[in-house]
């Protein structure tokens, strides 16, 4: 590991902290200034973020680099360790990408009851949070991190939620906290075996290393029974069905803000979790279990997009499409191949920015026709024709076309399910050919339901002629907004001028995108495209880090 | 293709500039969408330039490739592959770039020549069009994804293009998407292609599994393995080829995936042109001759010794259901889009048979007569029948009122029906003539009674068009008084033979007069039909003259074999007898191909006389005979229902999927897996309460009620969700008690 | 070589017969439309249930379970059915709605559960010295194990007995 | 004999109690359900004891018995009162048991 520039990740995952510290003292009414100085402080944050990108020595991207270490809590033999490879780099950048713009966002899309100066810190914590779960490299510090950003989501969700809040909430804050008690209990289980079983057990500790050394070495049935802990704590994370049922309640019930952040990065500190602690540490058991992580993976895939089609509301549509597309990074990390588990960890980014985007829009359709029911929104394409583009340029990214990001999640999942590992002489043995690769005709069956449910949505939602209950609202605020849609992505496509539509009625006008979404959007949409486009950009950086994860299993 | 390294190394420094760049072919439509998208509007031609532009320069380049290919096939086999990383994974790369062979340069040729004519065409056929700039895009980028899979190197690359069209076909058939109907149309376009590509995903990590490499060509491409039999087990080659070829079907609308094709017309008529000369269906013969190693070898079945090639069995099928399924439609474009699925059926047999090359060359022909048909239709509606494709209603003696579209009409309907020296009789002919030579002794006799079907529908369509009386949008202005009588015979007809179809046709007859208000054709309606102004006919007449001369590449009777010099490098096998080869082709000889031609010339002459007698004024007794013919009837109802394939799919497995299963998944949702939740909420309720209860009020003080409080608060919220039922808990007790177990049996074992 | 000791063709055969039994009538108790019939054919149940304990030599088990079962329990029972005057005839709605997600839940744990049990006792033999053919079990020694080791959960037991008794009089009491 | 015949024919009974409990509407034949299961559970004790000779298993069932009896008592002693009071002892009415 590489030990340049230490301060570097503790900034950067700290900065928002010092901004909250900030907004403390700034009184609650002047609201222009807290919003100010948040979004100065996400500004800031991803800076350090994209500096941290220059500085990343991409050829080593295997190995950790601005390695810190110190001591924490010594007496529990805890460590304040930290460190960035290429498997965490893309994930450590969109999540400070992410809540900027769900910042920028929120500008002027604060949601009911108000109060942005409590909205906004709780964003930046959450930021904290995430930030400081990709770099940990010490469980109990990544245990800590990971249990941060429980709590500001839960109020995100209870405060500024939906009509449902309180049981969406509860149900989000009450399932994750199970499974993280259960992780928690399995990693100091997981510590006390490797310090029994080691050599000086004084010389055990907390960080990542030690079990990458000592993890291996653990009876099997017991690393079964330890996995057993950390597959439930991550998997209600990712969710992985039977362990989903909180998402859709939650993405309904949250605040635009609230899915994307939970969709773009909360979802993926589950499949983080199992990439960078559950396999690695635990190897033996790992490849007993990747069965089963399997067989729920696909499920969650056909489960989901079934899910989907029995949807009247298109913000649940979305949230259960994450299920299905967490599924296929599931299954990508369940064959426990390179091929597979870089799959996934494309798959997490495209997801995040996909869906991210979905919920982005279907906020601000809400905003605009205060209803999500499928059946009463007709004719966007009419109403707000870029709006509506994008919704089908994002609907595109997401059913997994060749050329936009989603892709390079879902085929080369399928690629590595088929030849999931397998082989003579592996140290921990191989997985079964046929099973997987009877899943991976499932899952590819599910793609086709994934085109099945969004063109179906955006038939209904996009298509045909506003219904009468919204006709004549719309039209207008296109012309306004008309043309500052210059280079933004599909969004040009459909200035189709809806004549007819031009009276106004007495509800307020639908108005087209607005220049608050385009700065938010806008980077979202280019890098759904570029990533789609040229995806060694990031498969460049996962790679070796991936390469290096898997040499346990010996395969390939 | 087996040269070694050194000759190749020579030929690689030997090739020319435009082979070398040949991969700007795609990337310059490419950027053109984008260009399009962003700066179209302020365009003054609305962005139509910038698309036709960026076809000719990729007419041009591949022109050029096309010159140098020639010269470079006399002296090198060697395909010129370049490619740069495109992602990475452990040890495999994957690239994106060119692989540029006799094949993919003649489709390079093609599919920038076809699409160049159809954007001049489409400037003048959607001009005002509300959408006229995303039309101009979508053509575009649509051509770019035709060319990039054209010229893939590996099937990723391969995928790209292919979705892309998909994509591209969805944006162009529901380009009128304000009416439901299209909309549909495109979902459904969209979607079956999409249960296809399910096959072309898995076959993909099949040939990935097998061979280890996604490349197509060159040394260690997945052809020459398979050529030198270098994989484990044929019995896996075989599935791969399977899950492709279902890819193929669902692609090239063969049976039994071909329900979407009529559909796809209620696109703009351009769309269709383009869809199905020299794009999207094509996309699937054209992966099996790409892979022709893999579909050869793989789908080679053998029954007693008797070896067949499975390609085969569905070309024949499609070949004559989708040629019988033509002879009902009353639309004109969906005549011609059956005609095309049994065209594409031709060549699916041609290579099923090992006639490699004629089948390429039928896709050569082909697509130009088949696009110059489709334009034709376009044109009689845009300034013949007043919008409509309904030949028995709005069409009929156009001959006279539009000549260069009936002339090139002509040419095109000989072409296609394979009258001799007309362009489909070189192909076509040899397709059969092969098929009987590799001793597919069934498969020729099939290929010819569907040239007679073919001759004898298109001979009906063109008599319901181009003869008989003006009906209908096609009648007007022709004096009042005749106008009327005729409109009534032709009612009268229409109702006698079609009285069915009229309600059971769900989806009738495209209209394209969506968009653009009739004002914008300069010309107030009604208005006496006459030829279309000469951004359409300029590009019906070069079709028309190529219809007739592009045959002579590969003139069999002449001995005249340009192109399968220019292409048999591409072929992947050797000639031989064995089974991993192809026979070879036979010689020409008129003797041989006489049946085909007569049996072509009966066709039109019965078609013409049954048409005269049932579409003519004069009644008589063939009119109606459908209604009077029970068993005539039902076997006209059968085929009007395209053989109910579609009230299958949609009825029953679309609707099954999408509503009964679904919920039911969706219920187990909310009430099982819910359920358990919220049992459990009740329980931490309980406990809290009891807490709070005997605990928090008696022993601690208030700074533990928070906690309490919360836990009441819990089950306060979850209260009104749970259904109280004690059994349903029950079930979830043993339930979830069951499958923990289930888990551990399996992680333990 | 293998002993007849081993193979027991006779209690084999007993075992079978009774077991069958057993199952129709299990069979009968969840399926039967009518309320005594189930009743009855629990009886059956139980009778076969001792006569397997008398194959496991358990003579003194078998014994208590037909006094107090089939004697106690049953009768218990059908007076339960008088009282509550549940029709004697058929009854329409003795089931739930559930039969749908009952029915894959006990198949499920039944699958579980023979998958484990041939997986774990593969063909483990009841030894001869001990199971059939061995000497029935002495009761002294039960008793010996009940007043000794087991004393304890013995008093809970008859500490719960008082109170089922106590609670059935105050529940059952007609004021 | 094999342990097995013993302990599959409990666990049969087992699952046979089990869907009994789980599609039966009135009381009394949830309850008899609930007497197929504990025999199951005896068979299952007294096979394993015959397989290792021990007795404690023979002490188990007779407390199971004994159990099974004071549960039937009172079991149908509330059914009775259950009864009485609304005149149906179908379990689907007795929704405010929550839980």
């Amino acid at each position: 590991m590489i030990q340049n520039q230490q301060w570097l990740l503790s900034l950067g995952v700290f900065l928002p902290l010092v901004g909250v510290a900030v907004m403390l003292f700034i009184p609650k009414s002047d609201e222009s200034t807290v919003k100010g100085v948040a979004v100065l402080t996400a500004a800031a944050t991803l800076a350090v973020g994209i500096y941290t990108m220059v500085q990343f020595d991409w050829d080593k991207a295997g190995s950790l680099q601005f390695f810190t270490t110190n001591k924490w809590i010594t007496p529990i033999k805890a460590t304040y360790t930290i460190g960035l490879d290429g498997i965490s780099l893309p994930l450590y950048v969109l999540s400070m990408i992410i809540t900027l713009l769900v910042m920028i966002y929120s500008w002027d899309h604060v949601p009911s009851p108000g109060n942005p100066k409590a909205f906004f810190i709780l964003m930046l914590v959450l930021q904290t949070g995430m930030a400081g779960t990709f770099v940990a490299q010490d469980l109990i510090l990544f245990f800590v991190f990971f249990e941060v950003v429980l709590l500001p989501m839960y109020f995100m969700i209870g405060v500024w939620g939906g009509e449902n809040r309180q049981y969406a909430s509860l149900k989000f804050f009450l399932y994750t906290m199970f499974g993280s008690a259960l992780m928690l209990v399995s990693f100091i289980a997981l510590f006390v075996v490797t310090k029994n079983n080691a050599a000086d057990p004084d010389a055990a500790n907390f960080s990542f290393q030690w079990f990458m050394e000592n993890g291996a070495g653990v009876a099997k049935n017991t690393a079964i029974w330890i996995f057993a802990g950390m597959f439930i704590g991550f998997a209600v994370k990712v969710p992985m069905f039977p362990f989903h049922t909180w998402l859709p309640d939650a993405h309904t019930q949250a605040p635009t803000q609230g899915s994307v952040i939970l969709a773009a990065i909360l979802l993926k500190l589950g499949t983080y979790g199992f990439v960078r602690i559950a396999i690695p540490f635990l190897p033996q058991a790992a490849v007993k279990w990747a069965p089963v992580i399997a067989v729920l993976a696909v499920i969650g895939i056909i489960y989901g997009a079934l899910g989907c089609l029995a949807q009247t509301d298109m913000k649940r549509l979305i949230a259960f499409s994450s299920v299905a597309h967490m599924g296929f990074v599931m299954l990508g990390i369940s064959t426990l191949t390179t091929l597979g588990i870089n799959a996934a960890l494309f798959g997490m980014v495209a997801h995040g920015l996909i869906t991210g985007m979905l919920f982005f829009i279907a906020g601000s359709v809400k905003e605009r026709y205060h209803t999500l029911e499928i059946k009463r929104l007709r004719g966007m394409l009419l109403q707000m024709p870029k709006m509506g583009w994008i919704l089908g340029f994002s609907a595109m990214a997401s059913l997994g076309l060749p050329g936009l990001a989603g892709f390079w999640g879902e085929f080369p999942a399928l690629l590595a399910s088929w030849n999931p590992l397998n082989g003579a002489d592996l140290p921990f043995g191989g997985l079964s050919l046929t099973l997987f690769r009877v899943l991976t005709i499932i899952a590819a069956l599910g793609t086709v339901l994934a085109a099945a449910y969004l063109l179906w949505l955006y038939q209904r939602t996009a298509f045909g002629e506003p219904s009468a209950e919204f006709a004549g609202l719309g039209a207008d605020g296109h012309a306004a907004h008309g043309h500052d849609a210059h280079g933004h992505g599909a969004a040009d496509h459909g200035d189709a001028d809806s004549d007819g539509h031009a009276d106004h009625g007495d509800h307020e006008p639908i108005h087209d995108v607005n220049k608050f979404e385009w700065v938010a959007w806008t980077p979202l949409l280019i890098a759904i495209v570029v990533f789609g486009v040229v995806p060694q950009l990031m498969f460049k950086v996962i790679d070796p880090g991936v390469t290096e994860l898997v040499k346990v299993f010996g395969g390939k | 293709m087996f040269a070694e390294e050194a000759a190749g190394e020579a030929a690689h420094a030997a090739a020319g500039w435009f082979l070398e760049h040949a991969w700007l072919i795609p990337v310059i439509p490419a950027v053109a969408f984008f260009l399009i998208i962003f700066f179209g509007k302020k365009m003054p031609k609305g962005g139509s330039e910038i698309g036709i532009l960026s076809m000719v320069a990729s007419l041009v380049i591949a022109a050029g490739t096309a010159y140098q290919w020639i010269d470079w096939s006399h002296h090198s086999e060697e395909p010129i592959i370049k490619s740069i990383t495109w992602w990475q994974s452990g040890g495999l790369k994957f690239g994106i770039g060119q692989h540029i062979d006799g094949l993919a340069v003649m489709a390079l040729l093609l599919v920038s020549f076809i699409s160049t004519l159809v954007q001049i065409y489409s400037t003048e056929y959607v001009r005002g069009d509300r959408r006229y700039t995303h039309f101009f895009a979508s053509l575009t980028l649509f051509s770019a994804g035709m060319l990039s899979m054209v010229l893939a190197p590996n099937m990723v690359q391969f995928i790209l293009g292919w979705e892309i069209m998909g994509l591209c076909s969805f944006m162009l058939i529901g380009h009128w998407w304000e009416e439901e109907a299209n909309s549909k149309a495109a979902l459904k376009a969209f979607f079956t292609v999409r249960t296809g590509d399910m096959g072309l995903l898995v076959g993909t990590a099949m040939l990935l599994a097998i061979f280890g490499t996604l490349d197509i060509g060159g040394e260690g491409g997945i052809n020459s393995l398979v050529a030198n039999g270098e994989f484990d087990s044929k019995n896996m080659l075989m599935w791969a080829a399977i899950a492709l070829f279902i890819a193929c079907i669902g692609k090239s609308g063969q049976f039994p995936l071909h329900t979407w094709l009529p559909d796809a017309m209620a696109g703009p008529t351009p769309v269709s042109s383009l869809l199905h000369s020299s794009t999207m269906v094509v996309a699937g013969v054209f992966l099996v001759a790409r892979l022709y190693p893999v579909f050869h070898t793989g789908l080679d079945i053998n029954i007693a010794g008797q070896h067949f090639n499975f390609v085969a069995v569905i070309g024949g099928i499609t070949i004559l259901i989708a040629a019988a399924l033509a002879f009902v439609q009353n639309d004109i474009k969906k005549v011609l889009a059956y005609s095309t699925v049994s065209q594409l059926g031709y060549m699916m047999m041609g290579l099923g048979v090992g006639a490699w090359m004629p089948a390429v060359f039928h896709i050569f022909t082909h697509a130009f007569f088949k696009c110059c048909l489709f334009l034709c239709a376009g044109s009689i509606a845009h300034t013949g029948s007043h919008h409509s494709f309904d030949m028995k209603t709005d069409m009929g003696g156009l001959r006279k009122k539009m000549p260069i579209t009936f002339w090139t009409w002509i040419v095109s309907t000989l072409a296609l029906c394979g009258v001799p020296f007309f362009s489909g009789f070189f192909s076509k002919d040899e397709i059969i003539d092969s098929a009987k030579h590799n001793h597919y002794t069934v498969f020729g006799i099939i290929g010819l009674i569907g040239a007679f079907m073919t001759a004898a529908y298109m001979t009906r369509a063109t008599y319901l068009t181009f003869f008989g009386k003006a009906r209908g949008g096609a009648a007007h202005f022709v004096d009042g008084h005749e106008d009327h009588s005729h409109d009534a015979a032709a009612d009268e007809v229409h109702h006698d033979i079609d009285g069915l179809d009229t309600h059971l046709h769900p989806v009738h007859a495209a209209h394209d007069d969506h968009g653009h208000g009739d004002i914008q054709h300069g010309k107030p309606l009604p208005f006496a039909p006459s030829d279309s102004p000469w951004q359409i006919t300029v590009p019906l007449i070069i079709l028309g003259v190529l219809a007739i001369f592009s045959g002579y590449l590969n003139a069999a009777p002449f001995k005249w074999h340009y192109f399968e010099h220019w292409l048999e490098s591409s072929m992947g096998l050797p000639f031989g007898e064995e089974p991993g080869m192809i026979p070879e082709p036979p010689t020409f000889s008129w003797v041989a191909a006489a049946p085909s031609i007569i049996l072509v010339a009966l066709g039109i002459t019965l078609s013409w006389l049954i048409s005269k007698k049932v579409f003519g004024e004069e009644k008589n007794g063939l009119q109606g005979l459908t209604q009077r013919n029970a068993l005539l009837g039902a076997g006209h109802k059968f085929l009007v229902n395209k053989y109910y394939l579609d009230a299958l799919y949609e009825g029953v497995i679309v609707k099954a999927i999408a509503h009964p299963i679904a919920n039911a998944a969706y219920w187990v949702n909310q009430h099982v897996l819910d359920g358990i939740v919220n049992a459990v909420g009740i329980g931490g309720r309980r406990t809290g309460e009891w807490v709070y209860r005997n605990v928090d009020q008696r022993v601690v003080d208030g700074a533990v009620n928070g906690s309490g409080a919360t836990a009441r608060g819990a089950g306060g919220v979850l209260q009104p969700v749970q259904s109280g039922k004690v059994s349903m808990y029950g079930a979830l007790l043993f339930g979830a008690a069951a499958v923990g177990a289930l888990v551990l049996v399996l992680v333990n074992s | 070589m293998v002993l007849a000791s081993d193979i027991q063709v006779a209690q084999n055969i007993g075992f079978g017969i009774i077991a069958v039994m057993m199952i129709l009538a299990g069979v009968g108790v969840i399926a039967s439309r009518n309320v005594v019939h189930a009743a009855l054919s629990l009886v059956v149940v139980m009778a076969g249930a001792a006569a397997q304990y008398v194959l496991l030599k358990a003579e003194f088990v078998a014994v208590t379970q037909v006094l107090v079962y089939i004697g106690a329990v049953m009768v218990l029972f059908l007076f339960g059915v008088m009282l509550t005057r549940a029709q004697l005839g058929k009854d329409a709605d003795l089931n739930n709605k559930n039969a749908a997600i009952a029915a894959p839940v006990a198949l499920l744990l039944f699958g579980v559960l023979a998958y484990v049990l041939i997986d774990g006792f593969a063909d483990e033999k009841i030894s001869a010295t001990t199971g059939a053919g061995a000497t029935p079990q002495d009761t002294a020694v039960i008793s010996d194990l009940i007043f000794k080791p087991y004393l304890l959960p013995f008093w809970a037991l008859s500490f719960v007995l008082l109170a089922a008794v106590i609670g059935a009089i105050v529940l059952a009491r007609k004021d | 004999m094999l342990i097995n015949q013993f302990l599959l024919l409990g666990a049969l009974l087992f699952c046979m109690g089990v869907y009994g409990v789980l599609t039966r509407k009135n009381a009394v034949m949830v309850l008899l359900s609930i007497e197929l299961i504990l025999n199951s559970v005896n068979i299952n004790l007294l096979a394993f004891d015959a397989m290792n000779g021990g007795s404690d298993g023979n002490v188990f069932a007779l407390y199971i018995i004994a159990v099974a009896a004071a549960e039937v008592g009172v079991g149908l002693a509330m059914v009775l009162l259950i009864y009485r009071n609304r005149k149906s002892i179908s379990l689907d009415d007795l929704s405010e048991m929550k839980g």
